[in-house]
This record gives structure tokens, C-alpha cells and sequence, in this order.
């Protein structure tokens, strides 16, 4: 019988090594794995590259200040990793840690995030958006510290730039239901990046709130199928503050 | 010099004027968001890009589910007919053009309907910022319509001759609405269609940045 | 109240122009629309692009008949639009036509037929994918009247080849379920094209065999949303024989 | 000249050797659909193309549904644990390297790992033909076995020193199981690793087109 489910967070993240790349989903709040973040945080690990969507690490305050004082993180990719008020981000140690150059930041509009994890997931070299046209995003990436220059091209006379697949060594996600098997279903907007990084990454580790047998899940409502998630961990359903500011 | 004019409730009950029943419109933070309070009971359907159609009203008590945000990390509700999706088909119905009508909030506006929204520099923090989904909504917006302030806080125009800030998109803006006035960006230059009630095109010019084209048959503000 | 149920499968292709392309799902027998084919051919047009995915056509031999006794099509593009058999290939009108140059045959892999779709989809315009690499596929498109050539290029020290996107003027799909305002559920393997489709046409005709009322299909389960479909009809369920011999 | 050697069912059995427990496998038309009937009860998932993983055994009577084909249009069964999805979604893991394990049949092999199985010229169609899934089959495999007769009816070899034939893909494949043997690719050629019971190496050369390596190990094919 295949049973991809592990005994707890800590062991299914314990191979993750030191310089990894880790997409980790969710949408400020929704869908991102907390339970397999500070997982890694407890391992302790260091110079990892976070591959977010939509800042799931402002979305949770307390671990990403673990974060950023255990020095876990070389790189964050993110397309809104920031707080809006700029007098509160003066005030994080994230923040801090991007403008002293300890933490590389660099950002992307959300859907060319979205559409270079998806070129990962589906075998895609690089696909032409038309995205960013007209910003500097058209020029270079958009980089704290070393900003690359990237291409563009017009077809049927409208310009599109170049964008390359970003392919993490792991994922963790974060599904309200999975089975044995590893096919998963999300809840309501916290699908967001969940399902695209799943398929993206080498490694997908999958904490899930509701572990399930196969074949209790309907076939065709699968969110995620099976054969994208390696590991999986149960966790509780906690409650927390939807916030961001 | 600064002029008080509308509320932002009002110009976002101006904006809201520019759906149609039908629509598919995508708001974004900030005045956009107030938009949703004037267009209930009509069949305009809201997109949010964190992965939903049919967006419902903002969510209290027990309504509130951790998993069920709009893209401002608001809690909301669904309605009958909401489809939830991932972020991969999200953005791809907002870049090939499915969005009828988006509205974004602007640092800065110019007469060619370039806008800039994403990095203000006085932040400090140089080339990095927030562009969130803006640039997608940009690439794909059918009709731009630009909610904001007329002028920054210290009377400075936020409509100007050439962006200072960095640019969200080249344009791609097609209306502004402001506290003072309603604008069309068109081939010849901005023109000044609606204006507040008692103020003149002079007044409205004098706190904007680029010459202005008065509409011939300008007229107040419709709200 | 949006309500986008038309009147009849006639009345919803009525504007479908001459030269039209349109884009037709399924899998040999599984999510064909059959009922809006018909109405097709009923109606009476000329010089249509047939933009198929795996051989929809051959898996309804009369319909194929009736659309090239009609005179319907100018072009099918496909990825297995052939009899396997070649002795009944050469019995079969549609084949004979190819053979004449009346149609032209334009063919792909199926995963580029389906990214091709997916990029009208997505708003892309070009993606570059490994497949065909090696093949004709690479050099040209492989096409029996006009092919056209093709680019390819390295990453990362391995050849993909860039393919276009691919948006038809009209799709037209075929769903267990629907909903008044669009939202389509399909039946197990029966979605194949169907979803990528609806979502890369200008116009999206859907015939759903179940009509429901918004709100009756469980908004996480929704495969395709009703914001790319424009027009439905109601169809009844039809059983046929699975088969492509 | 033609050796009998072993029947279609058993290329199959032989080939299913090669599948591990865990394994997503992707099956193709011909021979290679005939593994499925010598895994029953193995953990093996087979992914069909149409949109489905842990595709079920071949369907009969009541529980025939023309909605659940597997990619050769046969009516199939689901599993406990089965997943659908769309086209793009399937094609997207087969690209990416999902599949452990990918069989397909051929017209002719060479021993640098080219094959062709998707146009037969003498169809007189020219360049058309049916390429279906089997390019992005070859894109994505981690380990590609073919299984075919070694000759074709006539007795011409199918292992060939170069394509008459248009290529499905070039230097993708691993391995080839034929009714007289079990070859390996390698850097250095295509190496005899296992034979049919009564057969020399020598009569396997006569009906192959390149020089074949004997492997120092050489068996009987096992089964």
C-alpha cells in the first residue's frame, strides 16, 4: 500500500539542506504551511532561498521575525513581501535585514510568479507574458542586490518579456484534505499558489489538516494529484488573526 | 493650493458608474475596494486574484474564515455562483483580457495614461517594492479606470507631466477619476469631462500637471 | 439576474462567420460536442479551422461525414485525426480529402496542441517546450499543405522548441453540469480539452447535459469558471459507442 | 529469416519486470498496454494521458462509461485513489518527469536510443500523421521501454543502424524488449542483456541492423 504520510513535521523536513530553495504558498494568510515552516526553523538551516507568491511571510509576523533571527534566509522571491505602511516596515527586522543586504530580495508581478512556477511544473523552458511591459520589470529582474537583465520580444506587434521557470527543490503546502496517496484538495482561496508549487517543485512536502483514505476523495474534485507530493504531515486546524497590517 | 472636493466614498460611487451590468471587474486596494459598496444588487461580478469569481461582501463574526480572503487580505464572503480557482488560472483570465473593467489606486498619472503605483521611492528601499498583481491587471485591463486623491497629502499633483516614480504600466490607462474631476485619456491629451461642483477648469488646472483639454460639453460631476 | 442559457444549439452558432476557427474538445468519444457540431453543419458554413486536441472527429465517424460531405471544413489541426488503421484510412472520407488537398492537416504533439491552447489562455503568446525536439516537429510545422518553420533554442544545455499560442474565434465544450452563470463541472476523463479550450476562445458555447442554478455546484469544485463561457445550451445525455476502429 | 520467440503477452510480462513498486507509469498503445494485465495488485500507478492517474482495469457491461476512457479509447475503471484532471495538467507532468517509467511501442529503434513509431511513409499520407502523446511521452521519460517485435511480418529488422522512418525522438531510450531479447542502450551501443531460450547471439544479429554488444552476463530472458 503507498502511504506517503510521515510521523511529524520535523522528520519530513529533516534532509532539507543548508542553501535549498523552498516555494512556500499562500496568499498573506491563506494556505501557507505554518506547521512546516517552523519545522525548519527548529531543524535549523541556513542560506535558504523562500520562493513565496504573495506574502505568506508577512502574512505570519512571529515566524518570519524567527526567521530572520535564526538567519535562515538568504533569499526571498515574493511578489508583495513588504508592509504597506511604510512606517511599520521600518520597524521589521525583515525590512531591516533586506536594506542592510543580509536578506536578498528580489520581486515579481504575482502573475509571472505564477506563470514561472508553472513553466516548472509543465516541463516549460520560458514562456513570452506581456506582463511588466513598459516597467523596469521589462528591463532586468527586479533584484536588491543583483538585478539580471532579461529579454523581450514583440509578436503580432504587442511586446511580451522573456521569463525563465524557477524550479524549487522543495515545496511545502498547506491542503485542508489529502489522501494516503497524496491527492489533495484546498478550502476556498487557499488554493492560491498551493497547487502550482506542489507540481513545480522536485520535493513536495504537503502538511494537511484532514488525512483521508483513498478513494474518499471525489476524483474528479482532486485539487492536487497524488503523483506531485512526496511527503505528508498531519496537522491541526489552528485559528490566527487575518491581517496584514 | 488644494481643493477638498468629493470624499472617497464619492469617487468611488463615481467610478462604480463605469460598470455595466454584466461585467467582470477586478478592484484593487485602496479607493477601488469602495467600489463593491455601490454596485450591490447588481449582476457585476468581482474577481479577486488571490483565486475567485463572485466575490461577496466583506465577511463578520462567524462568517469569518481564515481561508476565504479577498486580495487586500480582507475576510469576505462567497455568493451563489462563487468559483474558487488557483493563482495560475487567475492571472491567466486577468492578462488574456476576461476583465471588463479594473480599478487601481495611483501614485502618479501622466496625459499618455502611463501610470505608477508600486514603489515610492521616498520609502528608501531602491528598486524593490510591492507590484503584487498590479502589472498583470495592467497587461490584461480592457478598461483602466484610476481612482485616487487629486493631489498628495502637501497639494503636490499626483496628475503629472512625466512619471517621477516608476512606472506600473505605459499606457494603459484609460479614465481617472479624482476628487476634482473626471478624465478621459484620449490620442490628443487628458480631457477634463466632469468637474466639482463649483470649482473651475482653472482651479482643476492649476493643481495638475499637464494642459488640460476641457471637454466642450463639460459638466459637474454625475453621481 | 445573468442568466447565459440560450434557446437552441441553432440559435447560439447562428453568427459563427465563414472561416471561422473553432475550437472542438474531447478525446476520441469522451467530452465531444456533438449537439453544437450538428448545429454546425444544420447551419450551413464554410472554410472552418477545426482546432481539435486528440481526434474528437474520428470519434464520431458520422459527424466527420457529414462535415466533409458539407464541405465544412478548410483545415483540421490535431494531434491523432487518423484512422490507426491504415486500410480504413484510405476508405474514409476525411483522410481522401487530406489526400486531395479539399482539407488541410495541420499536426502537432497533443502536449503542444495543449499548451498552445493554454498560452491563448493564459494571455502568453509563445512557450518553448522540450517536445519534439529531435523530430520534425522541431524544424517545421507538420503540416500536409504549408509548413511553416520553427525556432528553437538552448537552456540551460538542453533544446526546446518555441511554439505560439493558438486562440480560436469560438469554442465549443461540452459539461456534465452547469450553471445559469457558466460554472461547468465535468465528467471524469470527459474535461480533457474542454476546460483549456473554453478558456482560450473569444467565445465559448457550452452544452451541458445537467442545468443547475447558481450556488448548486460547490464553488471548489467549478472546473471551468463562468467567466469564460459566454453562451449555453442544454443538451441531452446521449450513450454512443467507444470506439476509434 | 524470423525466430518465433516470445508471444506479445509475454514482452509484456517481461517489461512489467521493469516497473517498481511506487512507480507512476505511462503506458502506450499496443504491447505496452498489455503490462497492465501483469501488475494487478502491485503498487504501480499508471497515469493515462486523457487526464487520469491510477487508471483501472479495462471496463465491462454496466460499468462501461463513455466519460472514462484511458488514451487507446478503451473503456476503463477508476481505483480508489484515482485522480482526473485536464490535458494540460497531464501533459504538464509527463514533460516534467512525473512518470518513472514510460512504454511505448515502435516501428523502428536504433542503437543510439532514436526511435520512430509515429509516421509509417508507406501510408502515402507524407508528412502528416498521428503523433498523439507520444513526443511529450519521450520529452518527459526518465526511463523509456520499448516493447516490440524484433522484425517486422516480412522480416525486416525494427532494430536499425539509422531511421528510414521520421523519428519520434532521438537518444530517449533505455531499453528494448523484443520476442528474442531484452537490449539495453548504452554510450557504447545497444547491449544483448538477456535472449530468447534456444537462440544464439548470433541468430538475434542476423535479424538486427547494428553491431550488438553481448552482455558478458548474458541469460534467457526472464520472466
Amino acid at each position: 500500500m503507498i502511504d506517503k504520510v510521515w510521523k511529524s513535521a520535523e522528520e519530513a523536513v529533516a534532509d532539507v539542506p543548508d542553501g535549498a530553495t523552498i516555494a512556500i504558498p499562500g496568499f498573506f494568510v491563506a494556505g501557507v504551511p505554518r506547521t512546516l515552516l517552523r519545522a525548519l526553523v527548529a531543524k535549523g538551516v541556513k542560506d535558504i532561498t523562500m520562493a513565496c507568491g504573495c506574502g505568506p511571510l508577512i502574512g505570519d509576523p512571529e515566524l518570519l521575525d524567527l526567521l530572520v533571527k535564526n538567519k535562515v534566509m538568504r533569499k526571498v522571491i515574493d511578489s508583495y513581501s513588504l508592509y504597506r505602511s511604510a512606517s511599520k516596515g521600518a520597524q521589521d527586522p525583515f525590512e531591516q535585514a533586506v536594506r542592510s543586504g543580509e536578506i536578498e530580495l528580489e520581486v515579481y508581478p504575482m502573475g509571472t510568479l505564477a506563470e514561472k512556477y508553472r513553466a516548472a511544473a509543465a516541463g516549460i523552458a520560458a514562456v513570452y507574458t506581456p506582463t511588466g511591459i513598459g516597467s523596469v520589470v521589462q528591463e532586468t529582474t527586479v533584484d536588491s542586490k543583483n538585478p539580471v537583465k532579461k529579454e523581450s520580444r514583440v509578436f503580432d506587434g504587442k511586446e511580451y518579456v522573456m521569463e525563465l521557470a524557477l524550479k524549487p527543490d522543495f515545496a511545502f503546502v498547506h491542503a485542508g484534505t489529502g489522501d494516503r496517496e497524496g491527492n489533495l484538495q484546498y478550502r476556498r482561496t487557499a488554493r492560491n499558489f498551493n497547487s502550482v508549487m506542489a507540481a513545480a517543485a522536485k520535493i513536495t512536502i504537503a502538511e494537511v489538516e484532514n488525512l483521508v483514505e483513498p478513494g474518499d476523495i471525489v476524483p474528479e474534485f482532486v485539487h492536487t494529484p497524488g503523483v506531485y507530493v512526496q511527503r505528508m504531515v498531519v496537522v491541526p486546524r489552528v485559528t490566527y488573526a487575518i491581517t496584514i497590517d | 493650493m488644494k481643493f477638498e472636493g468629493l470624499p472617497r466614498e464619492m469617487i468611488a460611487l463615481r467610478a462604480s458608474k463605469e460598470l455595466k451590468d454584466g461585467d467582470y471587474v477586478n478592484l484593487g486596494i485602496g479607493i477601488p475596494t469602495l467600489i463593491s459598496n455601490w454596485i450591490e444588487g447588481r449582476d457585476i461580478i468581482l474577481q479577486s486574484e488571490i483565486g475567485m469569481t463572485k466575490t461577496g461582501p466583506l465577511a463578520f463574526g462567524d462568517n469569518v474564515d481564515q481561508d476565504l480572503i479577498n486580495a487586500s487580505c480582507q475576510a469576505v464572503e462567497g455568493l451563489p455562483g462563487t468559483a474558487y480557482f488557483d493563482i495560475v488560472e487567475s492571472f491567466g483570465m486577468i492578462r488574456s483580457g476576461y476583465m471588463d473593467v479594473i480599478s487601481m489606486g495611483a501614485l502618479q498619472v501622466n496625459d499618455k495614461g502611463d501610470y505608477a503605483g508600486w514603489n515610492n521611492p521616498a520609502r528608501g528601499l531602491g528598486n524593490v517594492g510591492n507590484i503584487g498583481g498590479s502589472m498583470d491587471l495592467c497587461a490584461g485591463a480592457n478598461k483602466l479606470v484610476i481612482c485616487m486623491e487629486h493631489t498628495t497629502r502637501d497639494g503636490q499633483p499626483k496628475i503629472v507631466k512625466e512619471l517621477s516614480y516608476p512606472a506600473t504600466a505605459k499606457g494603459k490607462v484609460n479614465m481617472v477619476v479624482t476628487n476634482l474631476g473626471v478624465f478621459e485619456i484620449t490620442p490628443q491629451g487628458m480631457v477634463l469631462k466632469e468637474i466639482y461642483p463649483g470649482l473651475t477648469p482653472e482651479d482643476v488646472q492649476s493643481v495638475t500637471g499637464p494642459k488640460l483639454i476641457i471637454a466642450p460639453d463639460l459638466k459637474e460631476i454625475e453621481l
